[in-house]
């Protein structure tokens, strides 16, 4: 593994907030066509990384290779749907206006039906509940062609069984094209279900305290048992300093 | 600032027009600064409109109006009286046109005239009938300056070469603008037609004042002629007064615009002739301007 | 037309009502026609002007001058707000030439205004250069207040700048610029009328109403005054009724 | 005062440095120095009003009174504003009253407000009679949009009405009574000013325009109006440091 | 158990959203003083049904007992943090003016320090991370006065360490009160772990699938184990449905 090239990386990332000092001398790179779960305590630092991945935020300084070339989706951290539009219609959004009417039709009806919304195509987000809006925003992201996903906390808010059914048909899309994806999550059961590399974030300054890979595949995956059992405790263990 | 009669306090108010009227009242005006002990103190204002208002609500004892809106005033009512009339025509036809002499010239030309039929406006008409030319058909008359002060300032930027401005700013006009001159007189070629003078400018009394106090009425009247007076016979000292009050901006064009002005303090009931023929005209043409209706004879003070 | 009241009409005419009984206590109270008519007097002849065979030409024309000055400082004010609040250099360029449009008096322009323009058209320019900087800075500041996130969302998306305007900016001050467009036609009528009384156009409210008030017919006056403001809350509703249109994803 | 510019100043110096040229080169064109004198001859004339005696005078009475009508104005229009945007029923009743006050021409209640009032209090009645509305109809507009979320929450917790006017109603709807603020002050000066030119008091910017322009003294009307203008220019300076003061909250 | 006054009760509890029927002759009752559980698939109504308990939405028709007497805090499913308001001026917000306040001050302080704010107390919303947007928004509960607690999913986005440090905390509180909690969640971890009862609701119009009881004391409780085990398996399976 060593021997790839490590497209996407970050090296040298400061980023200060006021007195907070978030990344001092951070560096972390991603492997492309893998899945890498960041996982760390709240306010460590996690969204602005991503943020800062997605040109959002401006570091203080530090290095960003292999993110402009890419398109990149991010499902945000809260839905950022607009007010004015439907369902369907906020998915269709991001969509190009270079691709044909009803192709951006097509795409946005099937990630209706992924998500389960099928009867609330036309609500407004106002009328939606919360966990309806946060798979209208997971659609959105996943109707946008793109490289590589950001994903901060995309499962949130959702029951078990949806969690399940979209981690199932995650897996399935991934396979399919292999992107980079960047998955936030609080949640260690989901990062070790989908997960092809772990990293645990301390508090800040962010240091990397521990980063697994995972080579089972998806299907064989079970957090509570076998090898993901041991890795599994040795991240809440991570997580609880 | 309630009137005299009302306060028991000893001052008229008499409120008079940034114009003639204050022109020839100027040594009159000048007097009663001096001397504090006068029971008269005169307000000199700019707009109409804000002599009506004192007239509303009675705080004017004397008041300045045009003649046709004096008579509107009596015609709805208002308990005011004519006494004199002090101004007698101050309208002319200016420009930087040197080859019109005669009404004829006016053919086909385009004169800029103020408000489309208000006083000017019916009198210039009138006129133009009476010289024989079609005011709709042989001229070209243009309203877009709408007030003495836009056409003023629109001819002395030479905008309206032919217009129909009154004094002072007629004066005022071609102390600014070199190139424009008088070229009618509307006063004497109206007295060409009905040998009767323009008696443009009313001098009002409130009803319950004049009646109550027959002497003071008498003392400003004769002090306001005699002022009057004064000021077409010295022109140049009356300029400086002029301009000291605020009137004018300055001396010269004050004692330009003093014989322009046709200053003469006559009592209303020498003048009852010409008042009804000269409102007549107008109530003619458009009885609004004088109120709907002549105005009967007790409008007029004797 | 089907007449019923709701509650809210039943106090809009009680607002009404409240009017004209203030206006007949002060009315008393001046005991002049001159200063204050009594309503009943008015109101006949707010009627008979009805009746006036020019009514429907002076007030047509005064409605075409208020629409075209509001079309025009619409486009321009929603078109130069946008651009305002989006660029703080462009805020920095245009808000100083707004502010001396929106504090020059009218008596300071108007023989500029009478100079270059056809009479008809003076009081659409007056107008417009109230209502413009009006729409303008209620648009830049609704731009101003929009919820960032959703700016950078659609930024992050590549979503062409004209569809962000479009799809979201627009939507987004839909109330900054329906608040603007209705202050900015209420006071725009005025300005037009007091256009019309400068610039004495053949026909128009603002002529009929200074004619009225030099040949001192306070009653004329304030009927002509009752159907501008007739004019204005109806198109007032009528702007309330397309925000309402416009802004149906509401909860 | 240290003098140091940013981008920003550049660019507003620039904007005025371009309303000058278009000035001069309308002047060039009308050739007139009383349809439009030169920006050089006028800037002259400006520079000498200071040297006037009065000149502090003028001006600090017109300022009072545009400070007099904006408070009042501000209390009276934040106040109602309030209420119709919270209670649907004022709203209906107050509308009407508003859209009448909003497009009442000045000239239907000039003479009323002569005879009424002292003349140097006409303009801030008038001012008042134009900023109200403004500030009001923002005000409502401002709380109607206020996120209801917030104000479920804050009734659910019991704060009081008090509270929840003062600590939410009030902060939320800012950048409204800002724009609100900032729109009528603008306007407002023009009102005042135009008061002032109805009403002729003893000192006033309007006063001296009136003059100005009866003695065709086109320079000093523009000199006057560009006085005016920076008035405004401050005061708009004012409102919108004061809410960046303010709104130190946002992101 | 059957025997006591069930004093907080819906009956007959009908609400309509458009064409959706979400609750249609829907019963149910929470015991006072316990911790009841609510789980259900996104979008079954269970924010509308805390939004009908707090009075917030008004039911089509039902009858509620038992609520209007009682004092209620409220965790909404979102933060609803005043833009304007410091970390600290939130929470002391919903605080009664009549508290003295150096008594507010110290009941804010101490649920800062709870919520491991101490650095963030005068931040403005804007300028903290989801997790702790969140804890302010528990911390705003909490500090109220009331005798019951409505929680819309309270745990969401919070790393797992203070998760559990919550949750402990949260046992500890409420057994020094036993206030009445009603606790909506999608973590059936969580429900196992603080429930006193556990209810599954079903897709619209919702019925009650499952309602069991947990009687073991917190500190015994550990969900990948023993009879909890058991329960944790019914519960999926019934959320599978
Ligand atoms: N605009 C800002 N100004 C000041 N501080 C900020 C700003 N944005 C974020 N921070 C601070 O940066 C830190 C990290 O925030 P971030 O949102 O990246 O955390 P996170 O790891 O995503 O947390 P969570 O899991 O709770 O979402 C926090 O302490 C937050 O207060
Ligand atoms: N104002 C509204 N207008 C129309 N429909 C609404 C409205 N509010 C909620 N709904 C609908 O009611 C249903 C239940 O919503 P609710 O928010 O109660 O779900 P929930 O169980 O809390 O879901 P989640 O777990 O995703 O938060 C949804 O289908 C939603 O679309
Ligand atoms: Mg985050
Ligand atoms: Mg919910």
């Amino acid at each position: 593994m060593e021997g790839l090239i490590m497209s996407l990386e970050i090296k040298a990332l400061y980023k200060n907030f006021d007195k907070i000092s978030l990344f001092s001398d951070f560096n972390i790179s991603f492997q492309e066509g893998t899945i890498t779960c960041i996982l760390g305590p709240s306010g460590c630092g996690k969204t602005t990384l991503l943020n800062i991945m997605g040109g959002i935020i401006k570091p203080d300084s530090g290095q960003l290779s292999g993110f402009n070339e890419k398109s990149i989706s991010y499902i945000f951290q809260d839905p950022r749907l607009l007010p004015w539009k439907t369902v369907e219609e906020n998915i269709e959004f991001v969509l190009k206006r270079d691709i044909p009417a009803e192709q951006r039709h097509k795409v946005t009806g099937q990630l209706i039906r992924l998500m389960e919304l099928e009867d609330f195509a036309g609500y407004y987000p106002s009328r939606l509940s919360g966990g309806m809006r946060q798979r209208v925003s997971i659609a959105r992201a996943f109707a946008y062609p793109s490289d590589v996903i950001l994903m901060d906390e995309p499962l949130k808010g959702l029951d078990i069984k949806l969690k399940l059914n979209l981690v199932r048909v995650f897996s399935r899309m991934w396979q399919a094209d292999k992107r980079t994806v960047i998955f936030v999550t609080h949640d260690v059961d989901e990062a070790l279900l989908l997960g092809s590399d772990v990293i645990v974030l301390s508090r800040p300054p962010a240091k990397i305290l521990l980063n697994r890979q995972i080579d089972l595949p998806f299907e064989n995956r079970s957090p509570d048992s076998g090898s993901l059992k041991e890795m599994k405790d040795s991240l809440i263990d991570a997580l609880g300093n | 600032k309630r009137s005299a009669t009302e306060t028991g306090s000893s001052k008229y108010i008499l409120a008079t027009l940034k114009g003639p009227s204050a022109m020839g009242m100027i040594k009159m005006i000048d007097s009663l600064n001096n001397d504090t002990g006068h029971s008269v103190e005169v307000k000199i204002l700019s707009e109409p409109l804000q002599v009506r208002k004192m007239m509303l609500d009675g705080s004017a004892d004397f008041a300045i109006l045009p003649t046709t809106m004096a008579a509107i005033m009596y015609n709805k009512g208002l308990k005011y009286k004519l006494i004199g009339v002090p101004v007698w025509g101050t309208l002319y036809m200016v420009g930087n046109n040197s080859a019109i002499n005669r009404w004829e010239d006016l053919k086909g030309k385009r004169i800029f005239v103020m408000a489309r039929g208000m006083t000017p406006d019916v009198m210039f008409r009138y006129l133009l009938t009476k010289n024989g030319l079609n005011p709709d058909k042989d001229v070209d008359l243009d309203y877009s300056f709408p007030t003495h002060i836009d056409l003023a300032n629109a001819v002395a930027a030479g905008q309206a070469p032919l217009a129909i401005i009154s004094e002072p700013l007629a004066s005022l006009v071609m102390k600014k603008n070199k190139d424009i001159r008088r070229i009618f007189d509307l006063e004497e070629e109206w007295g060409k037609f009905e040998d009767i003078a323009v008696a443009e400018t009313a001098f009002l009394g409130k009803e319950s004042v004049i009646q109550k106090d027959r002497e003071t009425v008498k003392r400003i009247v004769s002090a306001y002629a005699l002022s009057t007076e004064w000021v077409n016979k010295h022109p140049d000292s009356a300029a400086a007064l002029i301009v000291k009050y605020g009137i004018l901006p300055d001396a010269e064009v004050a004692s330009r615009a003093i014989p322009g002005s046709h200053l003469r303090f006559v009592n209303a009931y020498d003048a009852k002739k010409e008042v009804e023929d000269y409102l007549y005209v107008f109530y003619n043409l458009n009885p609004d301007i004088t109120g709907g209706k002549m105005p009967d004879e007790n409008f007029i003070y004797r | 037309m089907k007449i019923s009241f709701t509650g809210k009409q039943y106090i809009s005419l009680a607002s009404v009502v409240f009017m004209l009984l203030v206006w007949k206590i002060l009315s008393l109270h001046f005991k002049s026609d001159f200063v204050l008519p009594s309503p009943e007097k008015t109101l006949i002849t707010t009627l008979s002007l009805f009746l006036d065979g020019n009514f429907l030409k002076t007030v047509g024309t005064t409605i075409s001058r208020g629409l075209a000055g509001f079309i025009i400082s619409g486009m321009l004010g929603i078109g130069t707000g946008i651009l305002t609040g989006i660029n703080p250099y462009v805020n920095a360029f245009l808000r100083p030439i707004l502010v001396t449009i929106r504090s020059t008096p009218v008596v300071s322009i108007i023989l500029l205004a009478l100079i270059w323009l056809h009479p008809g058209a003076v009081p659409v320019f007056i107008g417009m250069l109230t209502m413009f900087p009006f729409i303008c800075t209620n648009v830049s500041d609704g731009i101003r207040s929009i919820d960032n996130e959703l700016v950078v969302m659609a930024d992050f998306y590549r979503v062409s700048r004209k569809r962000i305007v479009r799809e979201l900016y627009i939507p987004a001050i839909m109330p900054f610029i329906v608040s603007g467009a209705s202050s900015a036609m209420g006071i725009g009528w005025r300005a037009i009328i007091i256009g019309e009384v400068l610039s004495q156009p053949r026909y128009g409210i603002g002529t009929m109403m200074q004619n009225a008030q030099t040949f001192l017919n306070a009653d004329a006056v304030i009927a002509w005054t009752i159907i501008a403001v007739l004019i204005s809350y109806l198109f007032e509703k009528t702007i309330r009724w397309a925000e309402s249109k416009f802004i149906t994803w509401r909860a």
